[in-house]
């Protein structure tokens, strides 16, 4: 379908025509928002035809895959579209409240269509290499984002992100020329293909490039001990794009990790890089939700929960390596991953009010929110409890599905880690909570109209309660989704074509029987059918 | 009967859409907003005593509601009421009358959305309790329960401009929310075990049960409920929250943490009974936590001079109590014991909360002689607090004989003589120090010469003694009605246990004179304590039970700050240096590993230095010599120049393969990269001597070494013939490079056509750096002005 | 040093034949080395020369980032025209001619691509001369 | 040549990274400088090499296509050539600024955490 470089081509040339439009403020607000809600739409209606009809892609310049590239919009990708535009919109609208003049005169707009340009492709790109270039845009339109409005903070914290994305983008080329060499392919689906049939020694030399591989997105998704970038470069985002950063890049990582390890290396003990995953995770969540503890920032605390969280979805990865549970993991990542993308956005949005309401962002230094500003403290006790694994939001719901495949697969450790990082977790927003919004108003009130800021994110806030109250949808989308990221054989029909115009093999997967569906089988039935 | 099982969920939900709406329209009616908790208690204590009856007089048949809501999770929405439910669901609601009532004259005025979110709070409170009084799938319970505790949260940092509501708030979350955590992977493996979350058809089924016990998850999961039961109901040593959570309004103490929120955990246990009650440590754990909590709570309270601190710690005392009666296998008379409890501690702390608006103190220290001033409030607090001493004939007087007859009679006892005299000598300990309690309030606050702080206290609204009065009443005529068999059968009927036989009069028979004699003792031993009170007091300076646990818990918490603040400020600390190190060494340990664990090694790789051309061997060690050359360079342009000699002989490699391209390009880039270079070191300083030190030299030169071996195995192995893949797409590229895209130079037609999406993505990079530029000089040119 | 009437003259020599070889270079991108990648650096090291020569405020006035920009949409602009004619994304068209005087010519669409390519090189690495050299004052 | 190439890479990696290490920003530029050379010297590495081939160019008499040389490597060099170069002047620009900032181009003296962390927005 040729429709499928749309989440692409609409945030580049509006990025472009936006930079040409540059000094007209009213007519670049007009012009980003139009086709961010137009792509918005689209991608919705992507999802629901992908869900439906299966696996769609494209070739570019008509030249068929593995041979020329190709775009490939599987459940998974959709839904991180959904995700990305859906939040894009939601910043975007949120910024018009926030930018400066002088942030609107350097390119904020067209940065921040990059930065979209950036995420989309990397969801949909089938390529290795061109996840790479997919990479590059992203990381340089959130390099410029960063930097826009130029203070000292922000050029300091830029330069040092830039350095370590310069390393990280290096073993990235030099995964992708090993891999080259010893597969012969950096298309997905080809890959796939190739590496099931390795074996011996040669499974053991991919698995080992892998290994470079799984550093980059690593890094990318800030785990352990690798997300040294995070905690020191999301504070001098600006506001409001901080929420789109703390939402969608690390989860870039995630999402490449799961199409990358998961689906992609097919291999001869390709389950030790899923372990080494599972380890990482145990440590990223734990330090991260110790680094919140210790801060008195808001923004920090939130960025060092983007790393405790992120744990979390990775160790879904990582409990993938037992196939028993692989596809309830995954499912249950898939789900952490849209929950956590909604919420976390959320809270970097409300930390960016609660910033200007109180004209600080060290939460000693506020106090009295809940009295002056009634409205955002709902919107943020919602969505730090949401963050935290409280019910009834969907951040229960998803640690629920995680720990409970967890316990299935018999990984005890890990769900012991994973438990005591709620605790933790809770521990630290109801810190904010309490230092913040409750207490006496201890600051001067700056006059400032928040209303306008409060609409994009109680969207946001109330998306998470409805995936909370009904999961159902979101759910079963995830577990289809799971399914076709293990088995890549739709993947694969989908992109290299099963020779005839039959119609792929990854046919929607509606209600199956409830004794074959495996979310069941981990709890559901009883165990003589599961053995 | 057909539209019965729909009652079930208005019942449960229309507390939360009535919340919101309070929610929204608090700012409005501020104070009014009471009115809407009146009435959806109201609602909701008719519609289950209207279930209750009904189920009475119809066959008894149980409704249930069913709605799949995440059934891939196998987790529904399963409301069920049977007698049990329906008493905690009625006592919820019944109560929840009345604080509703007590609130509108208890909640000073202040501003209106606080009023509102005060509301909101306490009805979703109400709901998220009858949730769990009626829901039938684990995880709905846990669901209704973590709302318990948020809601709770909420209510008890209700004055949160003090200090002390924050971390009361705090803690009680903290603790409940642990407890929370726990009792969910308990349910998990309860539902990995047998498959099903649903209570009743575990309660029920014989297969399941079964199958549960037999499972080795059965310990682990049996530990976390109960750890989950423990925090929501204050046991030792979870017990210190709840005095902490007294800063709250006494409407909510009241509420929350007498008559209903404690008891969840309580509630839990009763159901959960004929689950887990195969387990050989069931009743070794209850009763021991019991029975410690029972004493503990008991001893505590009386040493306590605040006077919700008081009740609060014979409120975990009860808690203790019931929990022990679980132990015993003695759920038949949960019921009794826990709406006797409901009734006398309600009415308790409403009188409190009476006392401490008028005088603006609850330490007993300061009060005395309010009989005068407020002679209702008096009354109420003569008949609870002897309800709680135990005395006939009050409700306390009947619960605690019910308690001593199962003592003496209990099977798992009798057959522990020792066991049966060490616990029923500490029951009639904590008993008597309850009724020392008891008494000490009433003398305390009421009776003595007024105090100072009592001078001009004038008597309580209509809101503030209705509702203690009518729990008064409750007592009263509980303990007068059980003369009559009718109480003694509803008892029975609202107990978890399908048929349970308490046995409860107000008249003892001739044969069960045993409970009344441990009465007599009890209330004797009560007596001496209450005359001896300042030795008793003395004596319990000298000897505190248990360590504050308080401290241990904040002692724990401020362990892990520390240990956070190590970790971030040694590993977060902004060094690049560091980072750098950190980021390649995980790399080169995790690529080592990897190598290492699929045996990879050297005997592998053919390595034939025949092959080797000259061109290619004179460029290599040149490259090799600049590129030291960089390194050691002590000027800047010499690292510079050499820098660009580097790319030039990189460039010249790419002639050795073949490949024209990217010559060019490299030395064209390599040439504006040099003249950026340059640039920027005009404006930068020069080169200093390092001031690193010799051994982070070494360090730096071992990463080096390390990252470069690693790299040098990667590609030494990945070139290597045995390893190369040979079946690659380049043949494809070759020949339709001029047939399919009319070029004849293969990788220009790749750039821009073939691949020109990556191509696309490069140029929107260099596009975007110069934007980048652009700006940053720009904003900085811009701001220097 | 900008008002040396050598390096003047010298420009004005050196800059014309630097765009014809990049122009040359950029022509021949499809079968030999070259393209607009390369050629692109070219004509901004003339644009480079022309700065050292005749001084930076002049140029400074102008928006060069908007070529790099207008080059941008040319090349996305190539490989969107396709897709509105129901086709695949950057699918180029090649004509063979056979014209009279310059013999055979594969005349790519890939070309117009090419031309993108060649105004962002030259429009960045302008960007970055004028606005790097003017930071020392 | 592999294990010639595979030194090569080597070298420029382990300069590279003693670079960055170094307590200077210039420094820090050229080791990520030698490190994107390193990274495309792994690419055409593993392109293959073998000394009787040709550069990959094609028209239409060309019939055996097993003497070119694997013109996909290239063009992944080319694509990371242009964004190395890019993001490395982007990177020189930042520690200009930096250096302007604060004084030092050391990145041992640059304020760390307890760096107040500026905000987008003034009261």
């Amino acid at each position: 379908m040729n429709l499928l470089v749309l989440p692409i081509l609409v945030p580049l040339f509006t990025a472009l025509l936006v930079a040409l439009l540059n000094g007209r403020g009213m007519l670049q607000k007009v012009v980003s928002l139009g086709s961010c809600l137009w792509l918005t739409g689209f991608v919705f209606w992507l999802l629901l035809h992908v869900d439906k009809s299966g696996i769609e892609s494209m070739c570019f310049g008509g030249w068929e895959a593995p041979f020329g590239i190709v775009f490939v919009a599987d459940r998974l990708a959709c839904i991180m579209l959904c995700l990305s535009m859906l939040v894009g919109t939601v910043v975007l609208v949120y910024t018009f409240w926030t930018v400066t003049d002088i942030q609107q005169k350097y390119f904020f707009y067209p940065l921040f269509q990059i930065v979209l340009l950036g995420v989309n492709w990397s969801f949909l790109s089938g390529d290795l290499f061109n996840l790479f270039v997919a990479y590059e845009v992203m990381l340089v339109g959130s390099y410029g984002m960063m930097m826009v409005g130029a203070n000292r903070g922000q050029v300091l914290q830029t330069m040092k992100y830039i350095a370590i994305n310069t390393i990280g983008s290096t073993l990235f080329v030099v995964g992708c020329g090993l891999l080259y060499a010893t597969v012969g392919t950096l298309n997905f689906a080809d890959l796939a293909q190739k590496t099931a049939t390795l074996s011996g020694s040669r499974a053991g030399l991919v698995t080992a490039i892998s290994m470079v591989l799984l550093v980059v997105f690593a890094m990318k998704t800030a785990t352990f001990p690798l997300f040294f970038w995070l905690p020191d470069s999301y504070p001098v985002v600006p506001a409001g794009v901080s929420g789109y950063f703390a939402g969608l890049l690390t989860k870039v990582g995630v999402y490449s990790l799961l199409r990358v390890f998961i689906m992609v290396f097919r291999q001869d003990g390709h389950v030790f890089s899923i372990n080494v995953l599972l380890v990482l995770s145990g440590f990223t969540m734990l330090l991260g939700v110790l680094g919140a503890m210790c801060q008195w920032d808001i923004r920090r605390i939130l960025s060092w929960h983007i790393i405790s969280q992120v744990g979390y979805m990775v160790m879904g990865v990582g409990l993938a390596a037992n196939p028993m549970i692989a596809e309830v993991a995954i499912a249950g990542t898939i789900f952490y991953i849209v929950h956590h993308i909604i919420v976390k956005s959320s809270l970097f949005l409300i930390g960016g009010i609660a910033e200007r309401v109180s004209g600080t962002q060290e939460i000693r230094k506020m106090g009295g929110l809940l009295d002056m500003a009634p409205g955002v403290a709902l919107l943020f006790i919602v969505a730090s409890l949401s963050l935290a694994g409280m019910p009834p939001f969907s951040g229960f719901l998803c640690k629920l599905v995680l720990i409970r495949a967890g316990l299935t697969g018999g990984n005890y450790l890990i769900v012991f880690v994973a438990l005591v990082t709620g605790f933790l977790t809770l521990y630290s927003m109801t810190k904010i909570w309490s230092y913040a919004f409750w207490r006496n108003q201890c600051h001067k009130v700056v006059g400032f109209n928040y209303r306008g800021m409060m609409a994009p994110t109680a969207i946001l806030v109330v998306m998470t309660i409805l995936m909370g109250l009904y999961a159902q949808p979101f759910l079963s989308l995830g577990q289809r989704a799971a399914r076709s990221v293990l088995d890549p054989q739709g993947y694969i029909a989908a992109v290299l074509g099963s020779g005839d115009e039959e119609p792929v093999a990854d046919t929607p997967l509606e209600v199956s029987e409830p004794s074959r569906d495996p979310m069941r089988l981990v709890c559901g039935q009883p165990k003589e059918h599961r053995r | 009967m057909s539209d019965l099982e729909h009652v079930l969920p208005a019942i449960v939900f229309l507390p939360f859409v009535v919340a919101i709406f309070t929610l929204l329209v608090g700012r409005l009616i501020g104070r009014q907003a009471g009115w809407l908790m009146v009435l959806s208690s109201v609602t909701a204590f008719a519609g289950s005593l209207w279930l209750f009856i009904h189920q009475q007089v119809h066959d008894r048949v149980v409704p249930v509601f069913t709605f799949a809501w995440l059934p891939d999770l196998n987790i529904h929405l399963n409301l069920r009421a049977d007698p049990f439910g329906l008493f905690f669901a009625m006592l919820i609601a019944g109560i929840g009358v009345l604080v509703g009532i007590y609130s509108l004259g208890y909640i000073p005025r202040l501003a209106t959305g606080r009023i509102g979110r005060y509301y909101a709070a306490l009805i979703g409170f109400m709901g998220s309790m009858l949730g769990i009084a009626l829901a039938d799938d684990l995880f709905l319970l846990f669901v209704f329960w973590e709302v318990t505790s948020i809601t709770s949260f909420l209510l008890i940092g209700f004055w949160y401009e003090q200090d002390k509501a924050r971390k009361g708030a705090l803690t009680a979350l903290q603790i409940t929310a642990l407890g929370g955590l726990a009792m969910m992977a308990g349910f998990v493996l309860v539902g990995e075990a047998t498959g099903t979350y649903q209570i009743s058809m575990l309660a029920s089924q014989e297969v399941l049960r079964q199958q549960l016990a037999d499972s080795p998850l059965f310990m682990p999961a049996l530990l976390l409920v109960f750890v989950g039961a423990f925090t929501k109901s204050a046991q030792v040593p979870f017990h210190f929250w709840l005095p902490n959570a007294m800063v709250a309004p006494t409407p909510v103490s009241t509420y929350l943490h007498a008559a209903t929120m404690v008891k969840a955990g309580v509630f839990l246990i009763g159901r959960m009974l004929p689950i887990f009650n195969q387990s050989a440590c069931w009743s070794p754990i209850l009763i021991t936590v019991g029975l410690l909590t029972f004493f503990v709570g008991a001893y505590q309270a009386f040493r306590e001079n605040d006077l919700k601190g008081m009740l609060a710690r014979t409120t975990i005392s009860t808690l203790g109590l019931v929990m022990m009666i679980y132990g015993l296998n003695a759920a038949s008379q949960d019921a009794l014991q826990i709406f006797n409890h409901a009734a006398y501690k309600g009415a308790l702390f409403l009188v409190v909360g009476i006392v401490e608006h008028a005088t603006h103190t609850r330490d007993i220290r300061n009060l005395g002689g309010l009989r005068k001033k407020m002679p209702t409030v008096f009354v109420l607090c003569l008949l609870s607090g002897l309800s709680m001493a135990g005395l006939p004939p009050f409700f306390g007087f009947i619960a605690k004989e019910a308690l001593y007859a199962e003592l003496l009679h209990n099977v798992f006892l009798h057959n522990r003589p020792f066991l049966q005299w060490f616990v029923i000598g500490t029951c009639v300990l904590a008993n008597a120090f309850i009724f020392a309690v008891s008494f000490r309030l009433i003398f305390g606050v009421f009776l003595g010469p007024l105090s100072d702080k009592a001078q001009d206290v004038h008597p309580p609204c209509a809101f503030l003694w209705i509702p203690p009065a009518i729990l008064a009443v409750v007592t009263v005529a509980v303990g007068i009605s059980s003369a009559w068999p009718s109480t003694q059968n509803l008892m029975n009927m609202l107990s978890s246990e399908v048929h349970a036989e308490v046995h409860v009069s107000l008249f003892p028979s001739v044969d069960h004179l045993g409970p009344l004699i441990l009465s007599c003792c009890t209330i004797g031993i009560g007596i001496l304590i209450f005359k001896a009170r300042g030795v008793v007091g003395q004596a319990q300076r000298q000897f505190d039970l248990l360590p504050a646990m308080q401290t241990v818990w904040d002692g724990f918490l401020n362990g892990v700050t520390w240990f956070a603040e190590c970790f971030v400020h040694h590993w977060q600390n902004g060094s690049m240096r560091w980072y750098f190190s950190a980021i390649l060494l995980f790399f080169v340990g995790l690529s080592i590993l990897a190598i290492s664990y699929f045996r990879l090694s050297f005997d592998l790789v053919p390595i034939s230095l025949s092959q080797m051309p000259w061109s290619g061997l004179s460029l290599c060690v040149l490259l090799v010599i600049t590129v030291v050359t960089v390194v050691v360079a002590q000027t800047r342009l010499g690292a510079a120049i050499a820098l660009t000699a580097t790319g030039f002989l990189v460039a010249l490699i790419f002639v050795v393969y073949r490949s024209p391209d990217i010559l060019l390009t490299q030395i064209l880039i390599e040439s504006v990269s040099t003249i950026f270079i340059l640039l920027i070191l005009f404006y930068m300083p020069s080169f200093k001597k390092d001031r690193l030190r010799p051994a982070q030299k070494m360090l730096n030169l071992g990463i080096s070494c390390a990252v470069g071996v690693t790299m040098f195995i990667f590609v030494l192995f990945a070139t290597s013939l045995p390893f190369r893949e040979t079946e690659n797409l380049a043949g494809e590229y070759l020949s339709r490079a001029f047939h399919g895209a009319g070029g004849q130079n293969a990788v220009n037609v790749i750039i821009v056509d073939f691949r020109a999406v990556d191509t696309m993505g490069e140029i929107t990079v260099l596009v975007v750096v110069g934007l980048c530029i652009f700006g940053l000089l720009r904003t900085r040119r811009r701001m220097q002005l | 040093m900008n008002n040396s009437p050598i390096l003047r003259t010298v420009v004005r020599v050196a800059v014309p034949i630097t765009i014809i070889v990049s122009l040359r270079i950029f022509f021949q991108g499809h079968s030999q080395p070259g393209g607009g990648f390369i050629a692109g650096v070219l004509v901004a090291a003339a644009g480079a020369m022309y700065l050292l020569g005749f001084g930076i405020e002049r140029a400074a006035r102008w928006a060069w980032w908007k070529i790099s920009v207008i080059g941008l949409l040319v090349s996305v602009f190539t490989g969107t025209v396709p897709l509105l004619l129901g086709r695949s994304f950057m699918d180029h068209a090649v004509w063979q001619r056979h014209l009279p005087v310059m013999g055979d010519i594969h005349l790519s669409s890939a070309i117009l691509f090419d031309v993108g390519v060649y105004l962002i090189v030259f429009g960045t690495l302008m960007t970055i001369f004028v606005e790097l050299g003017q930071e020392g004052r | 040549m592999e294990l010639l190439i595979a030194i090569v890479i080597g070298v420029l990696f382990g300069g590279g990274t003693y670079l960055i290490l170094r307590p200077s920003l210039i420094r820090v530029v050229m080791g990520l400088a030698l490190y994107s050379n390193a990274a495309n010297l792994v690419m055409i590495a593993c392109g293959g090499y073998s000394p009787d081939r040709t550069a990959p160019f094609v028209n239409s008499d060309t019939n055996s296509i097993s003497t070119l040389m694997d013109p996909l490597p290239p063009d992944f060099i080319l694509t990371a050539i242009v964004i190395s170069f890019a993001v490395n002047a982007l990177f020189l620009t930042t520690c200009y600024f930096v250096y302007l900032d604060h004084g030092t181009d050391d990145p041992g003296q640059l304020p760390v955490n307890k760096l107040k962390v500026e905000n987008d927005f003034v009261e």
